[in-house]
Order: C-alpha cells, then structure tokens, then sequence
C-alpha cells in the first residue's frame, strides 16, 4: 500500500535519463562522423593479431614481417607484384644489393650494395652496414651481437665463415660449405628475417630498437599503439619506386568476425583471414577476395617413435584416408586448395602427387590391413586452436579425425593455445601420435628444415623424429649443388622420397585470401605470405 | 589515522608480496620456453640456451625471485622477455584503456544498476520486479562474447551507430573524447552486463531490508512522501553495502573484460596479459597482475573508507 | 473525530488466511485518550497501522470496513492523499524508539523535513520550528541535539524526538503503539507523562496500543480491550479495570505483578489458571 | 538446607570495555562494573536491579564465565571462578546455567529444539543419546511442553514456549545456579506470569538458587529475597527486599519505585 | 498437562504468525513431515524456482539419456551439409560448421556443461566450509594465516586466476575444473567466512558454550549448518557463473577440446558466422546456456528459502 511515485516524478527521471542518452549519442554522433574528411589516402588492414616486435631480425612470423618489410628490407627480396598465377614461384630480385656474384665452388657471395641509398634516420646505406647488420645477427663476438637476432636466422647464416665489407659498396660473405638456397633464405621473414637496420640507429637506440624503427624500405614508421595500431607513412626518399599511398596503418583485430565487421563498416579497408564462411558473402556484397598461392602447407608430421606411425603403411595409410578436397571445399570453402606434395607448389621442386595424396579409402584399409590394423587403432593428433597461418586448425583437426574413422582410426584431438602450442611442438612429437604444423618457404630447402635428421627435435624443427639416410643424403646432394638446375633436381628427388615413405602429411595449402574494400586498387596476391603495398591505392568513397 | 593508513598500506605490501609470488610460481608450471618463444618454431637448441642466459632464465629459481623482488623496490618491474622492453611501458597504457574501458562499464552498472534495484524493491514482487529482476540475471547469464558480436551485429552493422572494434579511429587519431566515446559505448555495456546484475540484485535486496526498518515507517507516517522516503532515506541508509559490492565488481571488471576486449579489439591488458601467460613472459604477467590487484586492493580499500565516511556514527560525536 | 467501523484485515500467508481483525468498531472523541490493549497477536497492533495505512506487505487486505477520520473515509483516499492525511490528522509514536529515527540524517534535518513538506516553510524559519518542537517534548538542550544523529541520544531522548516528529504537524490524533516497551521503567513513566502533557496542552486524542493495564491506568480515560481480532469489551478505563465485565479481561488485569500486593504469591497463579482456561477455549 | 551458606561470592568485580572510538584516536575505555560485591545463599534468589547501562548483564555475563573480567573475584562453592582454565570452566558449566532473555535467539534455528535441550547431557557425558532424548522429553513436559515438540524448530514457538525452551535447556544438567537475564521482559503479562511461576515451582522442587537480573521491581518483589540496585556499574543499595524496596535510601531505587504503574483506576 | 499454544510476535513488526489461522491445529493433531518434505514444500512456493528445477531436470535427463535421446553421433558430421539451418531435414537444429547435428550435441552437451559447472564448486564447498569455520570462528595464528593467504589469492579478479591457471595446466575437461576449482576457492571461502563471522555472534553460539559446548562441537554443530545453508546458496549461483565461465574459457581456446560437444565450444565455433547469416550456430548453445545458468540461478533464490527453517512451515 505504498503510494507510488507521483507522475512528475516519473517524468522527471525519465528525460533525465533520456538527457543523459542523448548526450552519449550526439558526442559518439559527432565521433562516428569525424571518421570522414580525411585527405591522406591511408590504407588500413585489420591483421588477425598484434605484431611482434618491430626489430627485423628478432621478431619471429608472417604478421609482423609483413608490417617490418613495408619499412626494412633484406639484400635479396623478392618480386611481389607479379600475381601467383603468373608467377606460381616468387622471383628473386635485387634489394638492397644491386647485384651479386657467386663464386666456383659456391662458397663465397660478393654483394654489391646499392648506392644512394639511406636509412630512414638519414644515416647511409654502405658495405659497412651490411657488415655490421649481419655480424648482429651471426657473430658472437661483436659488441652488437643479439643472440635472439642469431637464434632467429640461424638457418640463413648456419654455414658462414667469415663476413668483410671490402669498399664501400662490396661485401663479401665467405661459407665453409657450398649452400645453394642462400639466396631465397636471405628473402625469408618466415623467422627473422635479415632486413637491414640503420647501425647508428642501432648504436643509439640498443635493444630499444624496436621502438625506433629505421629501415630503407618504401614506408618509415610512425606510431605504435599496442594493441591499437601500427601506423607507417611513405617514405619520400624511397630509393626505388615511391608508394602511391600516403601511408598504412595495420589494426590487430585478433576475433575473425571483429575483423569482418571491421570492414563492413568501413573502419578497415583490407583484413587478413577473413573467416571462411564469410569469403563468399562479402564478395556477394561486393568486396574483393585477393589470393594466391604463397609457400604455405598445413601439414602432419607423423611420430616415428610412435608404435603406430613408425609404420609407412599406417602413414601412407592416413594420408589416402584424408579428404583433402572436403577441407578445402566444404570447410574452407575454396580459401585452400589440397596439397598434392609436401612441398609447395611455390617452389621449384615441386611434384604433385595425387596418387599418394588422393582420396583412396580402399587403398588405405588396405594398406592398415597390411600392417596388420584391419581393426584400427587409436591415436593422437596435437594442434593449436589459433595461430599465425593456421587457419582454424580445430575444426580442421576434427574433419581429420573424422576422415580417419572412416578407416578405423580413432584420433583423440589435442589442443593449445598457439603460443603455447609453439613451445610444445618445439619440444618434439613426444607420445603424440601427430602434430600439427602450418609453414613452407618459396625455396626448397624447407624440406631439409622439416625432415632431416640434422634437424631433429628438440635441435630443430623436425618434430616427428623424421630420420631417413637415403633422404639426407640426396637433400645434402641438393645443398652442395653448384648450379640452380642441379639443386632442383635432386631437391625433387628428395621430394619424391618423402612422398613415398609418407614422412609426412600435407593436408592444405592455405590461398592467403585478403578481403577488399572496394576502393582498394593495385593490391597484389604473389606467391608469398607477405605483400608489397607499393602500388596499392585506395578511394575511401569508392 | 596516520597508524591506520599504515596498517592498510602495510597488508596492502603484503598482499602485493604474496600476490607477486604466487604468479612466480605459477608461471614455472606454465609449459614452453620463453626462449622458445621468442626465437620461433626453427630455433636450435643452442639458439634457445643463448637466449635464455641473456634472460638470466639459467640461473635457479629462488635467484631469479629475488632480482625480481630487487627490481620492484627500486621501482624497475623488467623488461618483457617476448616483447623486449620495459613493462612499465607495455603494461601502463594497456592498463589505462582497461581502466577506461571498466571504469565506463562500472558507470554504466551503478547509474542503470542502482536505480533498477530501487525501483524493482519499491514493488517487491511486482512486475517490474520481477522482470527487471530476470532480464538482468539473463543478461548476465549469456556468453559475453556472444552478445558481443550481437550487439555489433545489431548496432554497428545494421544500424550504424557505433563502430565495431577498437578504442579510436585511426584516420583521425584526434577524434577526442567523442571518438573515445563512440568506441566505448558498445564494449562497456557489454562488459556492464554481469556487475550490473549483481549490482541490482544487491540494491533491491538492501532496498527491501531497508524499507521494513521501523525508522522508515516513522517517516512515512510522518507524511514525509514516498520519494523522498525511497530516494532519500533508503537508498542512503542502503549505501553500504551497494558501495562496498560496487567496490567488489571493479575486481571482477578487470578480470572479466578480456572477453569484451578479445571480442571489441580493444587494446587493454586483459588479452595481453593472456598471451603473455601463455607465452611465459615472466616480467610482464607480474607486472599486469600487480597492477590490476593493487588497483583490486585500493579500490576496495576505497570502498572501505567510504563505507566508513558514510556511517555517522565514525564522525564526530555532537554530544556525549 | 476518528470513527472505525466493522474494520476486518485479513493476512494471506502461505498458511492459508488469517483474520487479524475482525469487525472492530471504536470511535475517538476530540481529546480523548483510548487505550487499545490486548496480548500479542490481538490485533491491537494492525488496527493501528491500518489506520495510518501502512500495514507494509502485500499480503494484508483489508476485507472491510471503514476509516472514518473527520468523515472522510482513508480507504478511499490515493496514496498522495493519505501521505498529506499522515502528519496533519494521525501522528505516529511507534514501539521501537531505539531504531524509529533514521541514523544517516540528524534529528533536524528529519524534523525539519517533515516541517518542510507541511508547512511550506523556508529552512531558517523550519529549523526554528524544529526547535521549537524539540522544547516543546522537554529535549534538554535542543539546539546541540539538532546537529545530533539518533545513536548520539538515549532511548528516551529519542523517542522525545519520534513524538517530536509525530506531533510537527499538528495533527488532531496520535496514535500511540506501545511507545515504551523498549524503554527503562524510569524513562517509561517520562514518556508517558510527555503524552499526557501534550494531550492536555494541544488537546491531541491519543490512541494507546498498549499491552500494560499499568499504562491504561495511568493515563486512559476510556479503554477497548482486543483479542484475537476482536474487540471484547470497551469502557471508560476506570471502569474497566475496576470491574471488568469480560473473565479475560479480568484475568489480564489481575496477571500484572503489582508491588506490595500483599496476596501477591496467590494472585498470580489464580490468574494464570483463568487465563488457560480462555486459551484452551479458543483452540 | 542451610540458609547462610553462601553458594555464590562476588568481591570487588570489574569489568572494563576498550571501545574503538573512531578511526586512528586511541580506544576508548568502558568501565560497565565498577566494583561490585555481593552474595548469594543457597537457595535463595537474589535480584541484580537496573536500567539499561547500568551493568547488570555484563555481571551476569562474568558470572557465567562468557566475559573475562578485569578484576575482582567471583566464587562458586568456594572456587574461584576467574583464571580457570577453559576445561575446567566448561566442567562448571554442569553447575551454573542460564536462561536468556530472548531464547529465541539463543536456540540455533537450524536445528530442533529437543536436540538442544538435551546437548549438554551428551556433552558432559551424563548419558547415552537415548537416554539424553527422553530425559529431555521429560524436562519439556515438566515445563509445559509437547514431546511432539522435540523435532520442531525455535521459530515455530511462541515467546512465552520459548522460554520454557530455555528453561528447560538450563536445567538438564541439573545445576544449582541460575542465572536469569531478564527472563520475562520480551513476554506478554499472562505469560510472564506463567514463565514466574514455573521458575518459582521448579526452585522450590530443585533447590536451585538463582540471580535474577532485571529492571521490574515487582518481580523482584515477587521473586527474590535479596537484591541490589546498580547504577553505573556500582551498587546504589542492596539489602533484603523487604527493606530495599519498602524504605529506599538512594534516589535511584526511589525513582524505580515511582516509576512501576499499578493496574489500578487512576484516582 | 496444560497446553499453551500462543502467538508469536516479533515486537516492532507488525508481522502475523501463519501458525495461527486455520494451520495451527493441523499441526497439532497429524505428525509432523520430515524436514525433507518441509524443504520442499517451501521451495515449491517459489514458483521460479520450480520452474528452474524442471529445466535443471530436463537437462540432467537429457545428459543421463543422451545416447538415447540424440539422433546423431555428436562428433561424426556430414560436411556437405554443415551450416544447414534450423528446420533443415533431419536435423531440427540445423547443423554445425562440421555439418554435424546440432540437436545431437546439445544433448550430450549437457554432460560437459554441466559437469564443469557443478563439480568443481560442489569440491570446493567442503574445503572452503573448513576455511571459513576456522578462519571465522577459531581465528587465532592460523585462521590469521589462512585469512591472509586467502586476501592475497582474493587480490586476482576470479575470470584472470581462471584463465591463467587454465593456460597454465593446459586444455581439457578435469584441467579446466580444476582451474575453476582452485579459483572459487577465495570466493566460496571468503562467503563462509562472513557467514561464519555474523553466526558467531549470534546469541545461541554464546548459549552453546553456556552449556558447557567444545570448540569442535560448535564448529561442526551449531555452527556449519548456519554457514552451509548460505554456502550451497551461493555455490548454486557460481554453477551458473562458471557455465558462462568455462565457456568463455573455451573460447579462449583454454577450455574443453574440440570436437567434445560442449556448449561452450559450441558458442565459439560458431561465433565466427554468428553474422554471417548463419546465427543459429552459436545461438542455440548460447541460449542453452543461458537457460542453464538462469536456471542455477533462480534455483539459489529457491534453495534459500527451502534451507531456511523460518520458511518451513507446517
């Protein structure tokens, strides 16, 4: 029986709370418009997570590579203006070492280092400064030696001996035995990657580095805001060919539907892995889909200490048993295409091979019968649940593990966190049936990183203990090579015995699709994981 | 006072103490190498044991606790071993946008919170009740990253009020508190969901104790009207506990928003903190975790001292 | 002035209804002081709150009857109406002294409120009202004790101030309920001679809900006796208690322990036997 | 029995409350019993008389051992109580029981009240749980209730069956002190009478002695054969009821006496 | 012998004793129900709470029967068909990103959903009842001890402890209650110790030891069921939180592992094309969830009556 409040009272607080509703909506009105107006042409990618650090040659993966060889670049890059489909294996081309010279023996690369050309800290490019970066990186006994430097470009600078600036605009790098991918692993930035940083920039700034970026490359940097943003704005003094773009700003939006929505609502103009079910509805909204073929596979590596996948016939077996097509059409609705080999197909030495990678049920119960498991068995498969390049490796797991009931193999599926994940598999495959693994290189020698039993976990990334002499010993044949032709012919060769023995089971290689506003022109999806934004422009109201 | 503030600023140390020691000892169980991490899935062996001398990860445990512990009182919380650099310059602006972002949604729990909980408890089990009441147990029973997306589904996509993620736009880094605002609005209401129905349960409940006390019902037989009786008298007399709960929300506020945060792109320290969990990152993790539960410790402290400054009975006696 | 007519107010608990009141008729003259006694659960209680509306749970309903103050009925009236009604008409001493003030705001600001909303006074002139209403329930030094919070004053200061509060508007009946039970004797007999006093001075009727013929005898003219929800007797108080017509009545009476009451030890126990009787009669 | 023989013995009690006063000031101190003395006889009721504040319940609250006092002696049967140790206290505990003015708040409401009754026979191992039942049984019905009664719960009684409850708690480990606080200040006349009453009958059969602690003076006239009067924690008088309350010598019994309001028409 | 049956009043309120009235004598004369019945009578009056029991019933039926009630294999899809929607053929729930039927993992769902909800607060009870009893009523060096440690732990906001413990020990159902477990423990402990504080100044605890009580009977006599009942109060609403919780755990990517048919990874995946025209994926389990947790909920508001004798009305 309590009187109510009066009717102005009601009143009263109603339009109050209807004042306070409408101040929050004219201020967040007035934000939302602001957005408009800008001259700058400005490019903004939504990139699936925040970067690493913005330190060329410590920072590790594609995300932040991508964002570091806008500003830095290495002697040798490569060319990524040419689409995949023209050019399925990325070609080198000059950095900044105008050119090069390779000796008889394949031990000793002399570097002709562009001239005219200056860091974004105005300091000079010269012999010396190449010198100086790749000591960071490779020799111990340098002051600026960076053991996380070295430890992440290890693969590139294992077989060097001796590093001389001789003039002012030659190096020479001396190794001890011949190694015919060097040239495409100076391009990489899978890992670190050796973009050349401005050494009196080093010299000031130390382990700071990363915040004051200075490279040569095409973009400087501008801002960082973690979490927030990365902005870069064109380099004026570029060297070659000056972006059209007045500058780019990357916006990590770590959940895929965040990214999405992003971008429908025009705050980004470009996102990275979109999610797969999304690719056909913007392009039916009239977005751009631009993909390619980078160097990418998305494979298993089996146990070799395993009972059951020590076993060609249970690994042949598995890899028949996969739907590879499933994944990639129904799944991943077409942002993959099934790998036919171990390799790549943006690499020289590779062979397809749809006769061990194609769908056969019968062959592969077969095969189990012939082992002896006509009953099946059960297994484990480890993967991420997120990561750089993994594409939804859960639901990808799962789909595996269904493929594989259908022959009798009954899969318990692991996950982790990616980082985590990272360490894990580091570790080596341990009492893990299979682990997961998405990675690749526009050269051949990724294989040799992969399977060799130089590189054996925990010493390398050879998870699943892969040991097989008559493979090392062809891949050491491909290593030593004197000539291009000769490497790529064994490195073939190597292929196809991986392929055999089923070392290990490539499942997709990933099309890299990137989603564009519509006003976006000039965007190039090379064969690569990474991209040249230099002749990409943009019309906000296009 | 002065013996009293003491006291607190001295548990306050100690719980900082042993809250620093239990993210030490937790993160030895954390799996993974942090120089692992940093150096990337091709590192060697040998790679990764140079890097862990230079992180001073070789030395043993109890040695590695206790420069930490030296660091801290001269004010230096590290550097980050994934992010190589100080956390101090990681951890503060991060910090500061999940303040941002959870001091919004704390406005937002107590200014619909507080009123819903009165208004529900003036009609104890009337309608109003009864669906305030529910729909707020509702909301903060869905999945926040589900509304999430809802909400952007529906208020940035489809009707465009909002932007989607992110705390600025970027093509107009001078957006100002109206560009802050407009990215907040989303994100805080979907962090507000949980504390605000606690926050409203709590205040009808109180409300509805405070309305049967006899002191009320001197008022109103005194004729004093119901609004001021309800907004005035009960709702004073209810504070306390409504503020000390409030004070508790903050703390699950800065837990609780790293969902929000994954799901709005919204550079705070809850999912940075996560990834340096799951990345090990030592310095870092402390130094996030220091500071949400000392901001944890001095807003209930806050709390406290209100609650306290409320009561008259701590203020100076008129007479004897 | 106050007339109550055929009033029933029913209670619907989980246990089913209870009848609180039932058909209670009682009239208050101008200046008459009527004590309302009963036993716990008599309905002595409830019928007064129901007079002042404020029965508080929505489980009461009341079944019928009317509330007749100055012939206007109060169960007619809107809730806004019965709020001006309360304070002007009827005036509340309730039982709890101890906890009948609200302990965040000073005893002025609560007087002066209800002085405020009225009499449409300014501040300055409601504070001195406030004043005036605390000399004129006998607070020593009221001016300090307007700055003063309700844990700051003892039990009988504080229920000066409820009755202070009840009497700001100058309404023509105050309802009493039990004023003193949680008072000391000493404090009781001030309270009581406080209620007296303002009877006489503003001629304000006074119902007394009261379970002491102690009270009754002390300062009621005339005297209805409840139980159970209903009325069993009523009278002029003198006699009532001298000779009371209901046997439950009688017993009650006689059940009060007196001092030097020379047949004391049987007194008692002759009572209690009557009174289980009556109980034992009702089940 | 022996009337002069003195079961209870209290010397120069005190008892001083440190009372925060606010935050940072130093602690505020108390003093609730100034002093006191007094003696109880077998058998007899003694009544602690006075207002609230005056020390009368932190008195009895000493005497049964649930507040330490600062000073001063109190013997029972010529044991000194203060400084006991804890396990020897709770031995005494058989001896000295009480009855609480509200014992609807000092029954746990989560459990049946025949159980509570019956506890303190198990606790101080004077019987098996059967034994311990039906001995409680037996006390409920003695003081007026119900064996339907045990499993029930405190809430479903009423004030004056909740008193019963107490009573009969405090008597089943037969003790031959009581102390009663306030016993009937929460009940209705009818009832308090029968509350009285049943005390009277049950000291009577029991030889029990009490303390009864009140403001009433007509109860204490009723019941007791001596008392005192606190004020401020110090006596203000004590001496036989008779005399106390007949020919006052201090102000404050004085006031007490006019303050009681006889049943009586006004004249 | 006389019988005195009176009326109860609290003096102040104007509050009726329901025994009196027409029950009173019901009382009297049949025999009392158990405590049980009473309980449940109680509860019962609460019709929100029924009504939460019925669909915490249905969803424990539908977790007990799920190899009987689901019409598919949770985790075998056909993904030809995946994201079919609701009313598809065959599949009244449509289907999920795995084209596996959606009906069919809700179902079995409820086991993982439940389960991680109930178990680890239903653990953490007793260990936190010990806690707050000792911390709150013995007090002395250990309870200040436990009390302290308590403070420290309680200094994590409870979704960070979650997430870091979860990150710490790994992926995995038992992983995953433990961490909700370890994390509850400040809560539950902190709410037992409050309750154990106020009870033990209570009146009867005081007559306890008049009555020549121990310590230890105390503790686990008068006092656990006083703190208990508040307890399983609270506890029934963390099931509620920690249903939400340990979803979002998983969404995290720390929680359950895929392809279990946990809600919470359900959510998840299909939060990817909750805007993509395809919200029947992470709406449904969202909505299960929701339900669930609403239901803990309104369950604790009915448990607390049940629980409290004053309401247990004959």
């Amino acid at each position: 029986m309590a009187p109510g409040l009066n009717v102005t009272g009601r009143r009263a607080t109603l339009s109050a709370l209807a004042g306070v509703l409408t101040a929050v909506f004219a201020l967040s009105a007035c934000g939302a418009n602001s957005a408009q107006g800008d001259a700058d042409e400005v490019l903004i990618i939504g990139i699936e997570s925040e970067a690493d650090v913005l330190d060329p040659q410590v920072a590790g993966g594609w995300v932040t590579w991508r964002i570091n060889s806008q500003m830095y670049e290495p002697l040798v890059t490569h060319d990524l203006r040419t689409p995949s489909e023209e050019a399925p294996v990325p070609e080198l081309k000059p950095g900044l070492a105008e050119s090069w010279e390779v000796s008889e023996d394949g031990k000793e690369y002399t570097f002709n280092i562009r001239q005219g050309v200056t860091f974004h800290d105005g300091t000079d490019l010269n012999a010396e400064a190449v010198e100086y970066n790749i000591r960071r990186m490779w020799d111990e006994d340098s002051p600026q030696y960076s053991a996380a430097a070295a430890g992440q470009t290890n693969f590139v600078w294992q077989f060097v001996e001796d590093v001389t600036a001789t003039d002012e605009y030659t190096v020479v790098v001396r190794m001890s035995q011949p190694f015919s991918p060097f040239l495409r692993m100076l391009a990489q930035g899978g890992n670190g990657s050796t973009g050349i940083i401005s050494p009196a920039a080093l010299e000031e700034h130390g382990e700071d580095i990363a915040e004051h970026p200075a490279g040569t490359g095409p973009f400087r940097f501008d801002d960082r805001v973690r979490g927030e943003r990365i902005s870069l704005v064109r380099n004026n003094d570029y060297w070659g060919e000056a972006p059209a773009l007045d500058g780019v700003i990357f916006r990590p939006i770590p959940d895929p539907a965040g990214r999405t929505s992003a971008l429908r609502n025009g705050e980004v103009d470009v996102i990275a892995v979109p999610s797969p079910d999304s690719v056909q509805a913007l392009v039916d909204e009239g977005y751009q889909l631009s993909d390619g073929q980078p160097p990418h596979v998305w494979y298993l590596s089996f146990n070799m200490r395993d009972e059951y996948m020590s076993i060609p016939e249970v690994r042949q077996a598995i890899n028949l048993a996969i739907d590879r097509e499933g994944i990639s059409d129904n799944l991943l609705q077409g942002t993959t295409e099934p790998a036919y080999d171990i390799q790549a197909p943006a690499n020289d030495a590779y062979v397809e091979r749809a006769d061990a990678y194609g769908r056969d049920l019968d062959r592969a119960r077969e095969l189990l019968a012939e082992a002896g498991f006509e009953d099946g068995f059960t297994t484990s498969l480890m993967t991420s649940v997120d990561g750089s390049g993994q594409i939804v490796p859960a639901p990808m797991a799962e789909f595996i593990q269904q493929n594989l009931a259908e022959i009798g193999i009954t899969v318990e599926i692991e996950t982790m966190e990616w980082i985590s994940y990272l360490g894990r598999w580091a570790e080596g495959a341990g009492d893990v049936g299979m682990m997961q693994m998405s990675w690749g290189m526009d050269t051949p020698y990724w294989l040799y990183i992969v399977t060799s039993s130089d590189m054996i976990a925990p010493s390398g990334p050879n998870v699943g203990y892969y040991s097989n002499p008559e493979l090392d010993e062809v891949m050491d044949k491909a290593i030593t090579a004197a000539t291009e032709d000769e490497a790529t012919e064994y490195w073939q060769r190597a292929n196809e015995i991986a392929t055999d023995d089923a070392a290990l089971a490539p499942i997709v290689n990933d099309r890299a699709p990137y989603i564009l506003a519509p006003g976006v022109e000039g965007w190039v999806s090379a064969s690569q994981e990474w991209y040249d934004l230099t002749g990409v422009t943009v019309n906000p109201e296009g | 006072m002065i013996a009293m503030i003491g006291r607190r600023v001295m548990s306050t140390l100690m719980v900082l103490f042993g809250v620093s020691l239990v993210i030490f000892l937790l993160l030895q169980l954390v799996p993974g190498d942090p120089a692992r991490t940093i150096l990337g899935a091709g590192a060697t062996e040998d790679a990764v044991a140079a890097v862990r001398a230079e992180l001073g990860l070789d030395q043993p445990l109890p040695v590695q606790f206790l420069g930490y512990l030296q660091g801290l009182i001269t004010g230096d919380l590290g550097r980050s071993l994934t992010i190589n650099q100080p956390v101090t310059e990681i951890i503060i602006p991060r910090f500061q946008n999940t303040m941002v972002l959870s001091a919004a949604a704390l406005v937002i729990c107590v200014v619909v919170g507080i009123p819903l909980g009165i208004l529900a408890a003036r009609r104890q089990y009337g309608i109003f009740d009864r669906i305030a009441m529910f729909t707020s147990l509702a909301g903060a029973s869905v999945p926040v990253y589900w509304l999430g997306l809802m909400l952007i589904g529906v208020f940035a996509l489809n009707l465009g009020w909002f932007p989607t993620s992110g705390m600025s736009n970027p093509r107009n880094p001078e957006g100002g508190f109206g560009d802050l605002l407009s990215h907040l609005v989303l994100p805080a209401f979907a962090a507000a969901l949980v504390p605000l129905a606690v926050i409203a349960r709590m205040t009808r409940s109180v409300m509805v104790d405070t309305m049967e006390q006899d002191y009320i019902r001197t008022l109103r037989a005194a004729g004093v009207p119901e609004r001021s009786i309800i907004w005035k008298h009960c709702l004073r007399n209810a504070m306390p506990p409504i503020v000390t709960v409030v004070g508790l929300q903050i703390g699950y506020l800065l837990g609780g928003v790293i969902f929000v945060e994954v799901v709005f792109s919204w550079p705070g320290l809850g999912y940075q903190l996560y990834t340096a969990i799951t990345q090990n990152d030592m310095p870092l993790v402390q130094a996030g975790v220091l500071f949400i539960a000392l901001v944890f410790v001095l807003v209930n402290l806050l709390a406290d001292t209100t609650v306290g400054l409320l009561d008259p009975r701590t203020r100076r006696k008129v007479t004897a | 002035m106050l007339e109550i007519k055929n009033l029933s107010v029913e209670f619907h608990t989980d246990g089913g209804v209870v009848h609180a009141v039932r058909h209670v008729d009682l009239t208050m003259g101008e200046g008459e002081i009527r004590g309302l006694v009963g036993e716990s659960g008599s309905g002595k209680s409830v019928t007064a709150m129901t007079i002042l509306g404020l029965l508080g749970t929505r489980r009461a309903r009341i079944s019928s009857g009317q509330i007749l103050v100055n012939g206007r009925n109060l169960l007619e009236l809107s809730p806004a109406e019965l709020a001006k009604v309360r304070g002007r008409q009827l005036g509340l001493v309730s039982q709890n002294a101890l906890s009948a003030l609200d302990p965040s705001f000073t005893i002025g600001s609560q007087l002066m409120e209800v002085i405020m909303w009225h009499r449409k006074l300014s501040r300055s002139e409601a504070r001195k009202e406030a004043l005036e209403a605390l000399r004129t329930v006998s607070m020593p030094d009221p001016e300090h004790k307007l700055r003063a919070y309700q844990h700051q004053l003892s039990g009988g200061q504080r229920q000066r101030v409820v009755i202070a509060m009840a009497l700001a508007a100058r309404p023509q009946i105050l309802l009493a309920d039990e004023p003193t039970t949680a008072l000391d004797a000493t404090v009781q007999k001030q309270i009581l001679d406080l209620l007296l006093q303002i009877n006489q001075e503003f001629g304000t009727a006074i119902l007394m809900v009261t379970h002491d013929f102690g009270v009754v005898a002390h300062m009621c003219h005339t005297v209805t006796v409840m139980r159970r929800g209903e009325v069993l007797e009523e009278g002029t108080a003198k006699h009532v208690l001298e000779s009371p017509t209901h046997p439950y009545t009688q017993a009650l009476i006689a059940a009060v322990p007196r001092l030097h009451a020379h047949d004391q030890a049987a007194a008692v126990p002759r009572a209690e036997r009557r009174l289980h009787v009556f109980q034992e009669a009702a089940l | 029995m022996n009337r002069d023989d003195v079961l209870l013995e209290v010397t120069d009690l005190r008892k001083v409350f440190s009372v925060p006063s606010g935050w940072g000031k130093r602690n505020r101190e108390v003093t609730a019993v100034d002093g006191i003395s007094f003696r109880v006889r077998r058998g007899e009721t003694w009544g602690l008389i006075g207002e609230s504040g005056s020390g009368k319940t932190t008195t009895g609250r000493m005497i049964l051992g649930l507040e330490t006092p600062t000073s001063g002696s109190i013997r029972f049967n010529g044991e000194e109580l203060t400084g006991v140790s804890r396990e020897r206290l709770r031995q005494l505990r058989q001896k000295i029981q009480v009855v609480f003015q509200d014992s609807g708040s000092a029954f746990n409401p989560r459990l049946p009240v025949g159980a509570q009754v019956g506890a303190p026979l198990r606790r101080f191992g004077l019987c098996t749980g059967a034994e311990a039942k039906d001995k409680a049984v037996d006390l409920m019905e003695k003081v007026g209730l119900e064996s339907s009664h045990y499993d029930r719960y405190i809430h479903e009684f009423s004030g004056g069956q909740r008193q019963r409850l107490g009573i009969a708690r405090a008597l089943t480990t037969d003790p031959e002190f009581l102390v009663l606080d306030e016993p009937t200040a929460a009940l209705d006349v009818s009832v308090q009478a029968q509350v009285l009453n049943l005390l009277k009958d049950l000291q009577d059969e029991r030889g029990l002695t009490m303390l009864l602690i009140t403001h009433h003076l007509a109860l204490v006239e009723h019941m007791c054969d001596s008392a005192g009067v606190l004020h401020h924690g110090s006596f203000a008088e004590q001496g036989p009821v008779d005399v106390l309350l007949r020919t006052p010598e201090s102000a404050i019994t004085s006031a007490l006496l006019e303050a009681v309001l006889e049943p009586q028409a006004a004249s | 012998m006389n019988t005195v049956v009176e009326v109860s009043s609290t003096p102040g309120q104007v509050s009726v004793d329901p025994r009196f009235g027409a029950s009173s004598r019901k009382a009297k004369a049949g025999r009392r129900p158990s405590r049980l019945i009473l309980g449940l009578r109680a509860f019962g009056r609460d019709k929100m709470a029924v009504a939460a029991a019925a669909v915490l019933i249905i969803v424990v039926a539908a977790a007990a029967l799920a190899p009987v009630l689901s019409p598919y294999d949770p985790v075998v899809g056909d993904s030809a068909r995946r994201l079919e929607g609701i009313g598809s053929e065959g599949h009244p729930l449509g289907l999920d990103g795995q084209g596996r039927d959606i009906l069919s993992r809700l179902i079995w769902g409820a086991r993982y959903s439940l389960t991680v909800a109930i178990v680890p607060v239903l653990a953490v009870l007793p260990i936190a009842l010990l806690i707050g009893l000792f911390a709150g009523y013995v007090q002395g060096r250990v309870g200040g001890v436990l009390m302290r440690v308590l403070d420290v732990l309680f200094a994590f906001p409870l979704v960070l402890l979650a997430i870091a413990l979860a990150a710490v020990l790994g992926a995995g159902l038992g992983n995953v209650m433990l961490a909700i477990g370890i994390s509850l423990v400040p809560y539950m402990a902190r709410v037992a110790y409050t309750s154990t504080v106020q009870e033990s100044s209570r009146e009867y605890v005081e007559a306890a030891r008049a009555g020549g009580a121990r310590t230890g009977e105390i503790l686990l006599k008068e006092l656990l069921p006083n703190v208990v009942s508040p307890l399983l109060v609270y506890a029934t609403t963390l099931c509620g939180l920690m249903v939400v919780l340990a979803a979002g755990l998983s969404f995290l990517g720390v929680g359950i592992v895929p392809p279990t048919p946990d809600w919470g990874i359900m959510t998840a995946d299909g939060s990817s094309v909750l805007l993509e025209g395809r919200a029947h994926v992470a709406t449904i389990p969202g909505l299960a969830i929701l339900v669930v947790a609403l239901a803990f909920n309104l369950l604790g508001d009915g448990l607390r009556d049940a629980l409290d004798p004053r309401k247990q009305t004959t």
